[in-house]
């Protein structure tokens, strides 16, 4: 892959950075703090935009390395997983923070100031996890991610909700701490631990140091995935404002984390390693398991916004699957899953979120009637939820097929059967939301739309979702680069692209 | 200039030392504007120092014109001058802080221009005794400069009053037995060689036949220069002096007293000492040692309500971290034992000269106190911020790259004591995770208690007067920007610690 | 040797005073006497048979056997003012403790403290 | 305080009894493979001292090796050492005497009546005779023992004398009329101690103004003869010693004094004449 050194990572990481300190100092203005978040999103996306053909032509934008540890510099790299999980987050950070407007100032928060501070910051820091260049690069910016979504989890200020704070903390910090210890033990087996499609740490050691590397970095990036066992922070971390739900999981937490498993497994150990090792079985097992368990949690969960943290479990979880099976279809439709579930579950948040506003009601079995009430947000939330579900013509769907497609090359067949019981279970815990709501009686008096702050963003966003269902390669050519990401992988690990395994 | 600036680096805080509190006898006013010039010169004079020896290599000085063995020799290489950068640097931010006038005992005299004028010349003579001990290439001259820091140590914690005059004494008592142990190994080396200077020693020992003689030596000095650095378990004496010693020289104690005898330690043990066998057991004992204290130092601070006791613990959890780089003494770990010194030195300078006058101002020490003073002070909190995840190791701050230094240095060295290492440092980071983030959120996202807020007498505006607002800042300023920038550094302070080691293992037979 | 000796008794004796002992005057009395240990150690290290006091006399070209080492007494000198001045500074630490706690009992103290 | 020690005495000991009887034999297995005791061919006799023996006088000027090493060949030590006594004299008046901070009275001189006549008449015999002795023990330091600190001790315990006899200076910084007092007040002994060390690297300092190393007198421009010179910036140095050494003894017995007043301790067995 050709390289071109230029400033463009560094934009599209330093634009929300660089807005931090004007929004602080520009809180008694709100229209120009809010027009300083918009700039710094239209920033991010336009850098995103311009490194885009040359990604897709097999090249790659390059920051300047700054040598921070021997052989370790902090640099920024534009490869198209980079590019695909960047572009997503400056798209939707734009809808979130239109949203973020709205959802404000109607129910007339306190710390505004900070929380698009704190914004920025996470989104700053979630494109420097996706253009990381190395582990070093990806561990600074995934422990800034933490720090800088702490405030946001916990803005309302109450006990619970700092009890539940602590919690995130607790999970993601010592994961961060974990994940620390194996960079700096990969680093030590192979100097520079660059991201390199395919691995870089094969031959490194001997196996069993690998497979304890391997574990150590899998907590590290899977707590925040919320791989189970370690998903305990992200229904209590359900206490936060919607729109911070909304960038939890769409853009910045969670998805960074799947990003990251995304990351080990393609380009730190490469799915020839993995099978080498006998990681790759327990992983997908494990991503399965943890689909299923998260889906039949949600199945019992009343409150609105754990019902989604739940399936966000869920949905996340196929991005490690296919991160685990390691064929270039799998890869493909992991990648793909990233887009479409940051699409479809941010409508589903906004929806939920617009709800809140315009009623206060925050549990499923309160919204009677609501869909009658509030149209265009019930019809967002509606293609949402058939999305998630993997009905086709939706982008759900294109990832889910390519992954069962990459899990039949690898003769899988058992992933198959969960990708469908999953879907099924995911029409089973959505459906009945969009049933309370439209034909269930309920008391709808003053009850209507929201402002157009909190309407516009559903819509867009179900609207772009049902767009890339139909061209999965419109737009920003999401569907072009997690293919190309797929087969940078594959183009390392030969038997793959023919799909026989022995 | 090479010339120059090692004798003025040494002579100019002695002379600073006098000459302040003679200012303050003679005019009877202030002395603050010729302290700060005179810490802004031998700062000056330490970047000098500092530039020239990366620049042309490593400078001997002969001071009085008699070269070593028979005169006393300074040795200005990378390490030594980073060193005193170091020292020269806080000082700075000391004695702007020292104008800051509340004692944290309310028994303590008041200030008046001869008082002050006697405690900044205690800063200058403190800062001395530590330049003194960086710059010397004879150990008994270290003795003596080790004492002149010791004494004005004391007199700087003894200066809050009430407790503060048990701690100094214990402190004195501990510090006098860790100086005569050190003195008597130095008698030790002195029969057995016959010499005092350093490279003379290194290049002596080597022939020396009295194996246990020469052990009883190592041990002496080891055990001396561990209990000023607060080598668990010899760190009793530090909790209370720290606690107690009012804020701006507690903020420049807690920030480099125990560093420098750190700093001397790497010096004997792992350069002149290296060759002996008593000394390559007495570092690996040093690891040990370091990871208890990592681990013992970490619970003890999750165990503490006190912010400032907290602090206290977490000193002796870093301390036990920078003798485990000095006692694996691989070039990764001895760059982060320095980086390490400096992280923790700038975070620790910063925290104490910010929660000493937080609890001063706020009367009292516990964590609740801290309730939100983020919304009524945030730019001093967010700099207190810095310093904290720093502690904890958080990317992009110094802290974290001292660590990831420390963990890697523990893997390459592998054992049993690289991977007790590995963990303890990781488990440190976890535990000061703890202790920290539980200041920070009371801090920023808890409301006081409204018994609480209607007592404070400043509801709105800065919780520090600005003689400490000021280093609290700039500290945090420094704090990343070591982080990001140390790279250039650490590049030429560790090839003159790798020559020095080299040309010692060659010179022995 | 038995000079060497007579210094390890002394040390050891004056260090376990200053663990040991219950009242703060006495742990700085024994911290003096663990002082005067490694300052007789050090001169016992100067001595040489048959030699005199390092002041030369009328003249002469002096030899090193005529001469006690001169540098063990130089090195004590600077002990000797060094520990001077620590029980000096103890010694007003002492006044001031006994004046604000009544009491330099170790014990006592801590309690008063708590 | 942290938490209580108590419970620990017997532990203490119980360490104690294990502890040092091993710290003691550890030292005696180490000294015995010093070299002998005396032995003329031992390191310490052999390597660096014997240009101490034979080249001090030639190179220095000073006939009492001690003093030659104390001031010329280790003065940098040296000036340390004044330091430490420095920092003494510091610490103390922090701790016990800066608090008041008012000027100290003038020293109204010898015209008031004294503790009792057999006291007042061996001062007034012994004080000349001390000070002058003081001044001989510097001065003749070069060849006999003594030298700055010695004498400064003496120059300092002439004071203490007076102060003993005739009262401090000072009380708890009110001026007294009923107290007499007699040499330097408490700032007047603070002003000496500086203006030592002061002195002591003004002259290390002005060697390197005439291109020498830092303390290095051979650059000074006194005369030819480089031991000559070095003769004489020792003496210079070990007055600026005195001068810090008799100031500092005097701040130490002030500031104690003044401390234990202040604390109702006995100083001695009783409060002084005048009470």
């Amino acid at each position: 892959m050709t390289e071109i050194v230029s400033l463009r990572p560094l934009l599209a990481v330093g634009a929300g950075l660089a807005v931090v300190l004007p929004i602080l100092l520009s809180g008694r203005r709100p229209a120009l703090r809010e027009g300083w978040t918009f700039l710094a999103g239209a920033v991010q996306l336009g850098a995103a935009l311009s490194m885009l053909p040359a990604a897709l032509a097999g090249a790659a934008h390059v920051s300047p390395a700054l040598p921070l540890l021997p052989g370790m510099p902090l640099q920024f790299r534009a490869d198209p997983l980079g590019l695909l999980f960047l572009t997503l987050s400056s798209i939707l950070w734009l809808a979130t923070s239109s949203y973020s407007v709205g959802y404000l100032r109607s129910l007339g928060l306190k710390h505004q100031t900070g929380y698009f501070a704190a914004f920025a910051a996470a989104v700053a820091a979630a494109a420097g996890v996706a253009l990381a260049a190395n582990l070093l690069t990806f561990l600074i910016a995934y422990e800034v991610l933490t720090l800088a979504t702490w405030p946001l989890v916990v803005h309302k200020r109450t006990s619970g909700v700092l009890g539940s704070g602590r919690s995130y903390l607790a999970y993601t910090l010592i994961a961060g701490q974990l994940l620390l210890g194996a960079v700096v033990w990969a680093g030590t087996l192979a100097p520079g631990a660059q991201f390199t499609p395919g691995g870089f740490l094969a031959g490194a050691a001997s196996d069993g140091v690998l497979r304890v590397l391997f574990v150590l970095l899998l907590v590290g990036v899977g707590s925040k995935a919320a791989v189970f066992p370690l998903h305990g922070w992200l229904p209590a971390a359900m206490v936060a404002p919607t729109p911070v739900s909304a960038l939890l999981h769409a853009v910045a937490v969670v998805k960074a984390g799947a990003f990251g498993v995304l990351r080990l497994t393609g380009w730190v150990f490469g799915p020839d390693l993995m099978h080498d090792l006998g990681l790759s079985l327990p992983l997908a097992l494990l991503a399965a398991g943890t689909i299923l368990m998260a889906s039949l949690r949600a199945l019992g969960e009343d409150h609105f916004k754990r019902r989604l943290a739940y399936s966000t479990i869920s949905q996340l979880s196929y991005i490690v699957l296919g991160g685990a099976i390691g064929t270039p279809l799998a890869l493909a439709g992991a990648a793909f899953h990233i887009v479409a579930h940051g699409f479809l579950k941010i409508t589903l948040f906004f929806c939920a979120g617009s709800v809140y506003a315009a009623t206060g009601r925050e549990h499923i079995s309160q919204l009677g009637g609501l869909g009658r009430a509030m149209p265009f947000t019930f019809a967002a939330f509606g293609v949402g939820a058939l999305g998630m579900a993997g009905v086709p013509l939706l982008p759900g769907f294109i990832s889910k097929w390519n992954l069962a497609l990459g899990a039949l090359d690898d003769h899988q067949v058992w992933v198959v059967a969960v990708l469908v019981l999953s879907g099924l279970l995911n029409l089973a815990y959505y459906l009945p939301i969009l049933r309370v709501a439209v034909f269930e009686p309920g008391d709808r008096r003053d009850v209507g739309e929201p402002s157009a702050w909190l309407v516009a963003p559903p819509v867009f966003a179900a609207l772009a979702a049902i767009v890339l269902g139909l061209n999965p390669d419109a737009g920003a050519r999401f569907w072009s680069l997690a293919e190309s990401a797929a087969q940078s992988v594959a183009a390392h690990a030969p038997e793959f692209l023919t799909g026989g395994l022995p | 200039m090479r010339d120059v600036l090692p004798g003025l680096l040494v002579a100019l805080p002695l002379v600073g030392a006098a000459l302040v509190p003679l200012l303050a006898a003679l005019f009877r006013r202030t002395t603050r504007a010729a302290a700060l010039a005179l810490h802004a010169a031998i700062f000056a004079a330490a970047l000098g120092l500092f530039w020239s020896a990366a620049v042309a290599g490593p400078i001997r000085y002969a001071v009085g014109g008699w070269p070593g063995p028979w005169g006393i020799e300074l040795w200005f290489d990378g390490l030594s001058t980073l060193i005193a950068v170091l020292v020269a640097g806080m000082a700075c931010f000391a004695s702007f802080a020292q104008t800051f006038g509340p004692d944290p005992d309310r028994t303590a005299p008041g200030s008046t221009p001869l008082r002050e004028g006697l405690l900044r010349g205690a800063l200058l003579l403190l800062v001395g005794g530590l330049l003194g001990i960086v710059a010397t290439r004879d150990v008994f001259n270290l003795f003596v400069f080790l004492e002149i820091s010791s004494l004005a140590a004391y007199t700087l914690v003894a200066s809050g009053g009430g407790r503060s005059t048990v701690a100094a004494f214990r402190y004195l008592l501990a510090g006098t037995a860790a100086g005569s142990l050190y003195l008597f190994g130095v008698g030790f080396l002195y029969a057995l060689t016959g010499t005092l200077n350093m490279d003379d020693l290194a290049a002596r020992l080597p022939s020396v036949e009295a194996d246990a003689a020469l052990t009883v030596a190592v041990v002496l000095i080891a055990v001396g220069l561990s209990i000023k650095a607060a080598l668990f378990p010899l760190h009793g004496w530090l909790p209370d002096t720290y606690v107690y010693t009012p804020t701006p020289a507690a903020g420049f104690i807690a920030a480099v007293m125990a560093k420098v005898s750190a700093y001397a330690l790497l010096r004997l043990l792992g350069e002149v000492l290296a060759g002996t066998d008593a000394g390559a057991v007495v570092l690996e004992i040093m690891i040990w040692l370091g990871v208890a204290g990592v681990v013992a130092g970490g619970v003890l601070a999750v165990a503490q309500r006190a912010v400032t006791r907290m602090l206290a613990w977490s000193s002796i959890s870093a301390m036990g971290m920078i003798l485990i780089g000095v006692g694996m003494g691989s070039a990764l770990a001895i760059t982060g034992a320095l980086f390490h010194m400096a992280a923790h030195a700038l975070a620790k300078g910063c925290l104490f000269f910010g929660a000493g006058g937080i609890r001063a101002l706020e009367d009292g020490d516990e964590v609740d106190r801290w309730a939100g003073l983020g919304s009524r002070a945030p730019w001093t909190l967010a700099a207190l911020t810095v310093a904290g995840l720093s502690m904890i190791g958080i990317p992009p701050t110094a802290g974290f790259f001292s660590k990831y230094y420390l963990l890697s240095a523990s893997i390459t060295a592998g054992g049993p004591a690289g991977i007790a290492a590995f963990a303890a440092i990781i488990l440190s980071s976890l535990l000061a995770t703890v202790y920290f983030l539980r200041v920070l959120e009371a801090a920023w996202f808890r409301a006081p208690a409204e018994a609480e807020r209607a007592s404070s007498a400043a509801p709105a505006g800065p919780v520090l007067p600005r003689p400490l607002a000021l280093p609290v800042v700039g500290l945090a300023l420094l704090i990343v920007l070591t982080g990001i920038f140390a790279r250039p550094f650490e590049r030429h302070v560790l090839p003159d610690w790798e020559t020095g080691t080299a040309r010692i293992a060659a010179e022995a037979p | 040797m038995t000079t060497y000796a007579f210094a390890a008794v002394l040390f050891t004796l004056g260090i376990a005073g200053m663990a040991l002992l219950p009242n703060l005057l006495r742990k700085l009395l024994a911290m003096n006497v663990m002082q005067v240990a490694v300052i007789v150690f050090f001169v016992s290290l100067a001595f040489k048979d048959g030699a005199t006091v390092p002041i030369l006399g009328q003249g002469g070209d002096p030899q090193a056997a005529e001469f006690m080492n001169p540098l063990p007494h130089t090195l004590m000198l600077t002990a000797i003012v060094v520990s001077v001045s620590t029980t000096g500074l103890a010694l007003g630490l002492l006044v001031r403790i006994r004046s604000r706690f009544e009491t330099l009992n170790e014990r006592q103290l801590l309690d008063k403290l708590r | 305080m942290g938490a209580p020690r108590h419970g620990g005495t017997r532990m203490r000991w119980l360490l104690g009894a294990a502890a040092f009887p091993a710290l003691f034999l550890g030292l005696v297995l180490g000294m015995a493979e010093l070299p002998e005791f005396g032995d003329p061919g031992s390191p310490a006799s052999t390597h660096v001292s014997p240009r101490f023996i034979e080249d001090a006088a030639a190179e220095t000027g000073a006939a009492n090796m001690v003093t030659a090493v104390l001031a010329d060949y280790r003065g940098y030590d040296t000036l340390g050492e004044t330091a430490v006594i420095f920092a003494a004299g510091l610490g103390c008046l922090v701790i016990l005497a800066a608090a008041g901070g008012r000027p100290n009275p003038p020293a109204p001189g010898m015209s008031h009546p004294f503790g009792s006549v057999i006291l007042d008449t061996a001062t007034r015999i012994l004080v000349p005779v001390v000070l002058l002795f003081a001044v001989y023990v510097l001065i003749h330091g070069h060849i006999s023992p003594g030298g700055g600190f010695q004498g400064g001790v003496l120059f300092g315990s002439g004071l203490i004398m007076m102060r003993l006899v005739w009262g401090p200076a000072h009380e708890g910084g009110t001026h007294r009329p009923d107290v007499t007092a007699f040499g330097p007040s408490l700032r007047g002994s603070l002003i000496l101690a500086c203006a030592g060390i002061l002195g002591y690297a003004g002259i290390g300092l002005a060697a390197m103004a005439f291109g020498g190393e830092f303390l290095n007198y051979g650059t000074l421009p006194l005369g030819s003869d480089p031991a000559h010179v070095r003769e004489l910036a020792t003496l210079g140095i070990e007055a600026a010693v005195f001068l810090t050494v008799a100031g500092t003894v005097g701040v130490l017995f002030d500031t104690i004094s003044i401390g234990m007043r202040e604390s109702g301790v006995p100083l001695g067995s009783d409060r002084g004449p005048r009470e």
